[in-house]
């Protein structure tokens, strides 16, 4: 395959960054929103010519059928020794095609809506600079050859999430969720790059071709090489792993997600849904070879994914804030991701059930992007109607705003897991891998696929029916502008079909093609499960009632806690400000500024005073200098007639 | 022939400006003369550059270009030996880009006559230390370039100048005391024969000095350069001098003198005597060490502007230092990639500081907000700057800390890589007080209604500053240009240095 | 009677002890200026005795009498210079008054 | 064996000398000071001449009691009343005072003892031939041995000096 397309693919959205936010400011809004669209645009052309020629074109079959990893290009960027070289490069595989569709896709429709959502918003050309300075760092993420490439995506990726969070940085709040989400997934790419350091420093190369293609060299690399009892090959992917865990908001690193909120919902629905929060599932997924290898480490991604997912599902049940209940259902989906890749290792080089948990991790992400993206989206449209998150403002908008509604119905059912939907058939193949992998694991994410459908039409419900509000001074929500109803109106489509695509044909753990089984037990329960939790919802919600509140009161702190959630923040808070901030960074600069400033002024000092001291004797008086000169020389001369004497 | 080599010419340039300078009647001729000088000065180190990098390689390495030896005073075989090779290059390029920046940042000083020539000099300075072979013509420019730095900040500078001036100049002179004291204890021990010399090349070549006498020597050189690269316990000049100085002298002194120090360690302490500084070198690993984490975690309470960058600059260079102890090649490389790269952006953040400062009359962050709103083109500077500081990919911060990480970790000793770790830390604190800082200057509400009527950047201003983003982009977006540049130079003198590594 | 070199010193060193205690004693600075000379004269007897008596082929002795007398002329037209400035100031010749100059 | 009339000079000489001196640090009145100091000068340049220094005495007269003397008159004139005493010296002052001139006069007699032999068995005056003026000046202005080029540029270096330094100080402003 010739470079020029992918290098287009990043060079376009690149460029397209540089034009906006160089000239943005002299350009029109709506210039600016169409040179935005119209970049985007190609780019999407582009990526999906480049994925339909990996997955249709036959060039990128092996012998046995497998799909082959290609590096298209491969430049050195900064060589560090001969064999640590960091490579600016184009890897087409299955995922990372899959991630150039899912990307552009959502980031061409983002652009395409908010044209409607930001219009007249002060520094429109920026956010159109910014979102084309995101999409260039996602696909290179993505398309990452070594590890270190996709560091360097991944730290773009961060910032612009930052910029994007903080795009309305007049608000205080908006400021501080950046500074949140920048700072925590910081700290987590501190533990990447730490693996990286790690994982480099034993296989001598960030080449994923020579890390995965060959996991075994590498693990023989790190034989019997352990650190504080564990192997260090489980602590370099448990690193890397953590890494993962900032960006896609896992326990305990989730507390930005929320937070992040902030930022305009299309931003959410781009970055904070459907494509920088997965970056961490990917990371896994690209590394999953050598996952494979640390039985400890997937281990590790279970439990945090499982205990992650339950969590922000119960919080997801008490929130008031519609985006909020959506972020921290993308943080449980993401989680359900994470879950479906451990439970497909099996350690030492061996997957579990034929490997099914990394294609129904794949899968999820395709459908959750596309699903999520229409929530949000809706959600964004809901924003636009009513000027406000809270569902207490919303209620019974389902007259006003029927595409919204159905748009959003739609995206209910399919993260709820009802079938034809696409959420149920990805949902059902992490279903059979849980419990493949362990009973308690697939009772567990059955729960907590309960809890999904329940709060999701919570949502639908408190937003969508119950009693309108009076409407006042004429202030009549209104169904959203065209530009952003297509997107709301494609995404809907491809959620209620996604699910048929056989996708085990495009992506499977050993590249090979797989064909996708519907486990009808398994999906059987998952449905019944789903089906009661959206008639329980229906139940407490449709109307307004006396129910939910009687729920709250029978357990108050557990209504608490969730609606706290859980207290984290908090935590953070105390952490942060407390110990960190007044309990180290205080301390140090009083010792700084007292301490060691204080020994060098102390020593100045004391020069001072002693000069002072010896100044006196200076006391100007001639005839005290006679008398010293006197006393000088009788002196002398008693030297003298000693030295005579003796 | 003296004049015939053309890195004498980064020091007659600069006294040439000072003929100039002492003719001139008004301001235009001073900035005509003093852009004049800092653009030859600029345009002599990228043609020396462009020549440098199409020289033919001996052995696969660059060697030492441009030699050249005249002896001034014969009795103690001081000559003025001039030399450069791909470090030295890149630190007199950096040096000339801060200058000219510097004379941009400087357009509307107070008596500019003066300032210019104060600067000119200190530059002087900093320049004929760079191309210096012979320790004590290197240290002889060393100290004309701390001396202008008194009157720069007692004079120039705000706040409490003349506090900040005394202790910045105390606090060096102290350095440059014990590093006396190293350089004639090296010139002594120079040779086997009894003839000694101060040549840098000669010295190493003779490696004559005994492991008994380097274990006396190394630390005094190292604390003589490592106070002037701001190592703890010997930073505490940095946040007062650099708080009291004005812009362009906060500029070159944070720029390029704090590479002073970090060259001098790496050309004379680590390089003369590598086997002390593989013995002793833990010692200083640890308070390099502490200076990376010390200085992010202090810059993350401070209040004022400058006092929080020029606490950031105790940890950057902390970084560069550190790296330098490590001795492999990958490590090296990243320090002075560092170096370059912290000089690039710790001048462009005292720029924009000295801009705003000069706005706003307060470089206090709790009196200030919202400065997007009013000057959007020094904030967006801003965020860059902060952006490269806190390791953006893209811009120089992120390729020179990797290329130190990287380096450092590769280091045998589990001790080192359990320091590596400690150092990582830092990335995660330099995030936290440079969004700190973004956070509460830049956005938010305009704190004070008064500042509303302020003015974005001057062509002056916005001069100075892209060039500065220029570079720091350029060595963020091609460094393998650059690591190449400073690489190759010193491989056979590192594998001197390998023999004790392994 | 023979009028030898001890004959000479003693009045010399006389002359010497009464200007250190004029130099001493005196708060007037012209008065101490003027203990000053009488030091300084004895000190060139001396000189020109030396000379005359121990070594009377060279000169060297006298010379340098006569360029203390030439450095005295010179000291004491500055020293009054400096006098009559600090009287113009202060208003007295006092030595005690006088650390306005200290430090 | 030196004649009668120049022992009965060297007596009036010397009694001039020490008198005039002792009398210009302890009188009361700075102008009478300035007079016996004038006396002393004279003494010493009486001394010269019998020395046979017949320059350095005139020398002796011309600056030191031509110029100095004078200078010290008008300085004295300009800066206060003439006529007024000092006040009296304190006790302690006067002890001070005494003692260290004591002092000094021990230290010198003591020098003087530790090689009064030689002193008082020394050779009487030994009878040389004039120096000339012609001789002095050759030696003042010539650069070899004995030379005094130097020296003397100096000092007229250091007169000049004096006298913009003087002017300088002077100098009303």
């Amino acid at each position: 395959m010739s470079p020029t397309i992918p290098i287009l693919i990043l060079a376009i959205p690149l460029f397209m960054f540089l034009l906006l936010g160089l000239l943005g400011m002299k350009m029109s809004h709506k210039l600016a929103g169409w040179l935005g669209c119209l970049g985007m645009g190609t780019t999407l052309v582009l990526a999906y010519c480049t994925a339909y020629t990996y997955y249709f074109g036959g060039d990128f079959v092996g012998a046995n059928g497998e799909r082959l990893m290609s590096v298209v290009f491969n430049e050195t960027w900064l060589a560090f020794t001969d064999k640590l070289v960091i490579s600016m490069g184009f890897m087409l595989d299955s995922i990372s095609a899959l991630m150039l569709v899912v990307i552009t896709t959502i980031s061409f429709l983002v652009h395409l809506y908010s044209l409607g959502y930001m219009e007249g918003e002060k520094g429109f050309q920026r956010y159109y600079a910014f979102l084309s300075l995101f999409s260039f760092s996602m696909l290179l993420l993505v398309v990452a050859t070594n590890i270190f490439q996709m560091y360097i995506g991944w730290e773009l990726v961060g910032a612009s999430s930052y910029l994007l969070i903080g795009f309305y940085y007049t608000k205080h709040s908006a400021v501080s969720a950046s500074k949140k989400a920048f700072i925590v997934t910081r700290f987590a790419d501190l533990g990447f790059l730490l693996g990286i350091l790690v994982l480099s420093f034993t296989t001598q190369t960030f080449d994923f071709a020579e890390l995965c293609g060959n996991p075994t060299a590498q693990v023989t690399a790190f034989a019997g090489k352990t650190f504080m009892g564990c192997s260090l090959l489980t602590w370099a992917l448990i690193l890397i792993f953590t890494g993962g865990m900032g960006k896609s908001a896992m326990m305990p690193l989730h507390i930005w997600l929320p937070d992040a909120m902030e930022g305009p919902t299309p931003v959410s629905a781009l970055i904070h849904a459907a494509t920088m929060v997965v970056a961490g599932v990917y990371l896994v997924a690209r590394m999953f070879p050598l996952y494979l290898w640390s039985f400890d480490a997937t281990t590790f991604i279970v439990v945090v994914g499982a205990i992650t997912a339950f969590y922000a599902a119960m919080v997801a049940c008490a929130q008031i804030d519609i985006k909020r209940v959506l972020a921290f259902s993308t943080i449980s989906q993401i989680a359900f991701m994470m879950v479906a890749l451990g439970v497909a290792s099996e350690g030492e080089g061996q997957v579990c059930h034929h490997g099914l948990g990394y294609m129904a991790s794949m899968f999820h992400m395709f459908t959750h992007a596309m699903f999520k993206a229409l929530l949000f989206l809706g959600a964004g449209a809901l924003i636009h109607a009513v000027h406000s998150n809270d569902y207490t403002a919303m209620h019974g908008l389902r007259k006003f705003m029927p595409v919204t509604h159905i748009t959003f119905l739609i995206g209910c059912l399919a993260i709820a897991g009802i079938p034809p939907f696409s959420g149920f058939f990805s949902k059902d193949e992490i279903m059979a891998a849980c419990y493949a992998w362990h009973p308690v694991i697939g009772v567990w994410m059955s729960v907590v696929a309960g809890l999904t459908a329940f709060y999701m039409f919570r949502l639908y419900y408190l937003i969508f029916w119950w009693k309108e509000h009076k409407i006042e001074h004429g202030h009549k929500p209104h169904e959203a502008p065209l530009p952003m109803l297509i997107p709301l109106v494609f995404l809907a489509a491809v959620s209620c079909v996604a699910g048929f695509i056989p996708f085990g044909h495009f992506v499977s753990w050993n590249h090979l093609p797989y064909d996708i089984h519907l486990d009808w037990t398994i999906a059987g329960i998952s449905v019944t499960i789903a089906v009661v939790a959206i008639v329980i919802a229906t139940v407490m919600y449709r109307k307004e009632n006396p129910l939910p509140a009687k729920m709250k009161a029978l357990l108050p702190a557990l209504w608490d806690w969730c609606y706290h959630r859980f207290y984290w923040d908090e935590l953070y808070m105390f952490i942060t400000h407390k110990i960190i901030f007044n309990g180290i960074c205080r301390p140090i600069a009083w010792f700084d500024r007292h301490i060691i400033d204080g020994t060098m002024d102390a020593m100045a000092t004391i020069t001072n005073k002693a000069s002072v001291a010896i100044r006196g004797l200076q006391s100007g008086q001639v005839q005290m200098y006679v008398w010293v000169y006197l006393i000088g020389a009788l002196l002398l001369c008693g030297l003298g007639v000693m030295a005579v004497i003796l | 022939m003296l004049f015939s080599n053309p890195l004498i010419y980064f020091v007659v340039i600069p006294l040439l400006m000072l003929a100039g300078l002492s003719l001139c009647k008004n301001i235009k001729q001073i900035r005509a003369v003093a852009v004049i000088g800092s653009i030859g000065l600029l345009a002599l180190s990228t043609v020396l550059l462009v020549k440098y990098l199409a020289m033919p390689p001996i052995n696969g390495d660059h060697q030492m270009a441009w030699e050249g030896s005249w002896q001034w005073f014969p009795q103690l075989n001081i000559c003025l030996s001039v030399g450069v090779d791909g470090i030295s290059l890149a630190m007199l390029l950096l040096s000339s880009i801060i200058v000219f920046a510097g004379s941009f940042a400087s357009w509307t000083i107070n008596q500019p006559k003066e300032f210019f020539l104060w600067l000119i000099l200190l530059s002087t300075g900093v320049f004929g230390f760079f191309i210096s072979t012979d320790l004590f013509t290197m240290f002889m420019f060393y100290e004309v370039a701390l001396i202008p730095m008194y009157l720069l900040i007692g004079v120039w500078g705000s706040g409490r100048k003349e506090y900040s001036a005394m202790k910045l100049t105390l606090m060096l002179m102290g350095g440059s005391a014990f590093l006396m004291l190293g350089l004639i204890g090296i010139y002594y021990n120079s040779s086997v024969d009894g003839q000694h010399t101060w040549n840098l090349l000669e010295i190493a070549r003779n490696h004559a000095i005994t492991p008994e006498w380097q274990r006396l020597l190394f630390p005094l050189t190292f604390v003589g350069f490592g106070v002037l690269g701001a190592m703890f316990p010997f930073h505490t000049w940095s946040p007062d001098g650099h708080a009291s100085a004005p812009t362009a002298v906060s500029m070159l002194h944070a720029g390029v003198l704090m590479k002073l120090g970090g060259y001098g360690c790496f050309r004379v302490a680590i390089y003369l005597m590598p086997e002390a500084a593989h013995e002793l070198g833990w010692i200083f690993l640890v308070l390099t060490g502490i200076s990376v984490v010390y200085g992010a975690f202090s810059a993350c309470v401070q209040t004022d502007l400058k006092y929080i960058n020029a606490y950031s600059s105790v940890s950057h260079c902390g970084l560069v230092l550190f790296a330098i102890l490590m001795y492999n090649q990958t490590a090296m490389t990243g320090a002075i990639m560092q170096m370059l790269s912290h000089g690039l952006m710790t001048a462009l953040f005292f720029a924009l500081i000295g801009m705003i400062y000069g706005r706003t009359h307060t470089r206090d962050i709790r009196e200030m907000g919202g400065m997007m709103q009013i000057m959007p083109y020094l904030s967006v500077c801003y965020v860059i700057a902060g952006m490269a500081s806190l390791g953006l990919p893209g811009l120089s911060g992120f390729v020179a800390e990797m290329t130190i990480f990287v380096g450092s970790f590769a280091h045998t000793d589990t001790f080192h890589r359990v320091f590596v770790i400690i150092a990582c830390c830092s990335i995660v604190i330099t995030a936290v007080y440079i969004l700190r800082v973004v956070g509460k200057l830049l956005f938010g509400p305009v704190h004070n209604e008064h500042h509303r009527q302020l003015t974005d950047a001057t062509w002056w201003e916005r001069l100075s500053t892209a060039t500065l983003i220029i570079c720091v982009a350029a060595i963020g977006c091609f460094p393998n240009f650059f690591a190449n540049l400073i690489k190759p130079t010193f491989v056979e003198e590192i594998f001197k240095v390998f023999q004790y590594n392994s | 009677m023979e009028i030898t070199l001890i004959f000479w010193l003693v009045p010399s060193l006389i002359m010497f002890c009464c200007g250190v205690y004029g130099f001493i004693t005196r708060r007037n600075m012209i008065a101490m200026l003027i203990s000053l000379e009488l030091m300084l004269n004895s000190v060139d007897i001396n000189f020109a005795l030396f000379n005359r008596y121990l070594f009377p082929g060279q000169m060297e002795g006298m010379f340098f009498s006569l360029f203390a007398i030439a450095l005295a002329a010179a000291e004491t037209a500055l020293a009054i210079a400096i006098i009559l400035n600090i009287f113009r100031k202060v208003k007295n010749v006092d030595v005690q008054g006088l650390d306005t100059m200290k430090f | 064996m030196n004649s009668v009339g120049s022992i009965i000079l060297y007596a009036i000489v010397t009694l001039v000398m020490v008198v005039c001196s002792v009398l210009t640090v302890t009188t009361r009145k700075i102008l009478r000071a300035a007079t016996y100091l004038l006396f002393t000068l004279f003494g010493a340049a009486v001394l010269y001449f019998m020395l046979g220094y017949e320059f350095l005495g005139g020398v002796q007269i011309a600056v030191y009691a031509g110029g100095i003397v004078v200078l010290f008159v008008f300085a004295i004139l300009l800066t206060g009343k003439p006529a007024d005493n000092a006040e009296r010296l304190t006790a302690k002052s006067t002890f001070l005072g005494v003692f260290a001139a004591l002092a000094m006069l021990g230290v010198g007699a003591w020098a003087l003892c530790s090689r009064v032999t030689r002193m008082l068995t020394g050779a009487a005056m030994p009878e040389k031939a004039q120096e000339t003026v012609d001789q002095i000046g050759e030696q003042l202005l010539s650069s070899g041995h004995g030379g005094y080029l130097l020296p003397f540029e100096a000092i007229s270096v250091l007169l000049l000096a004096c006298i913009i330094g003087g002017v300088v100080i002077a100098r009303k402003r």
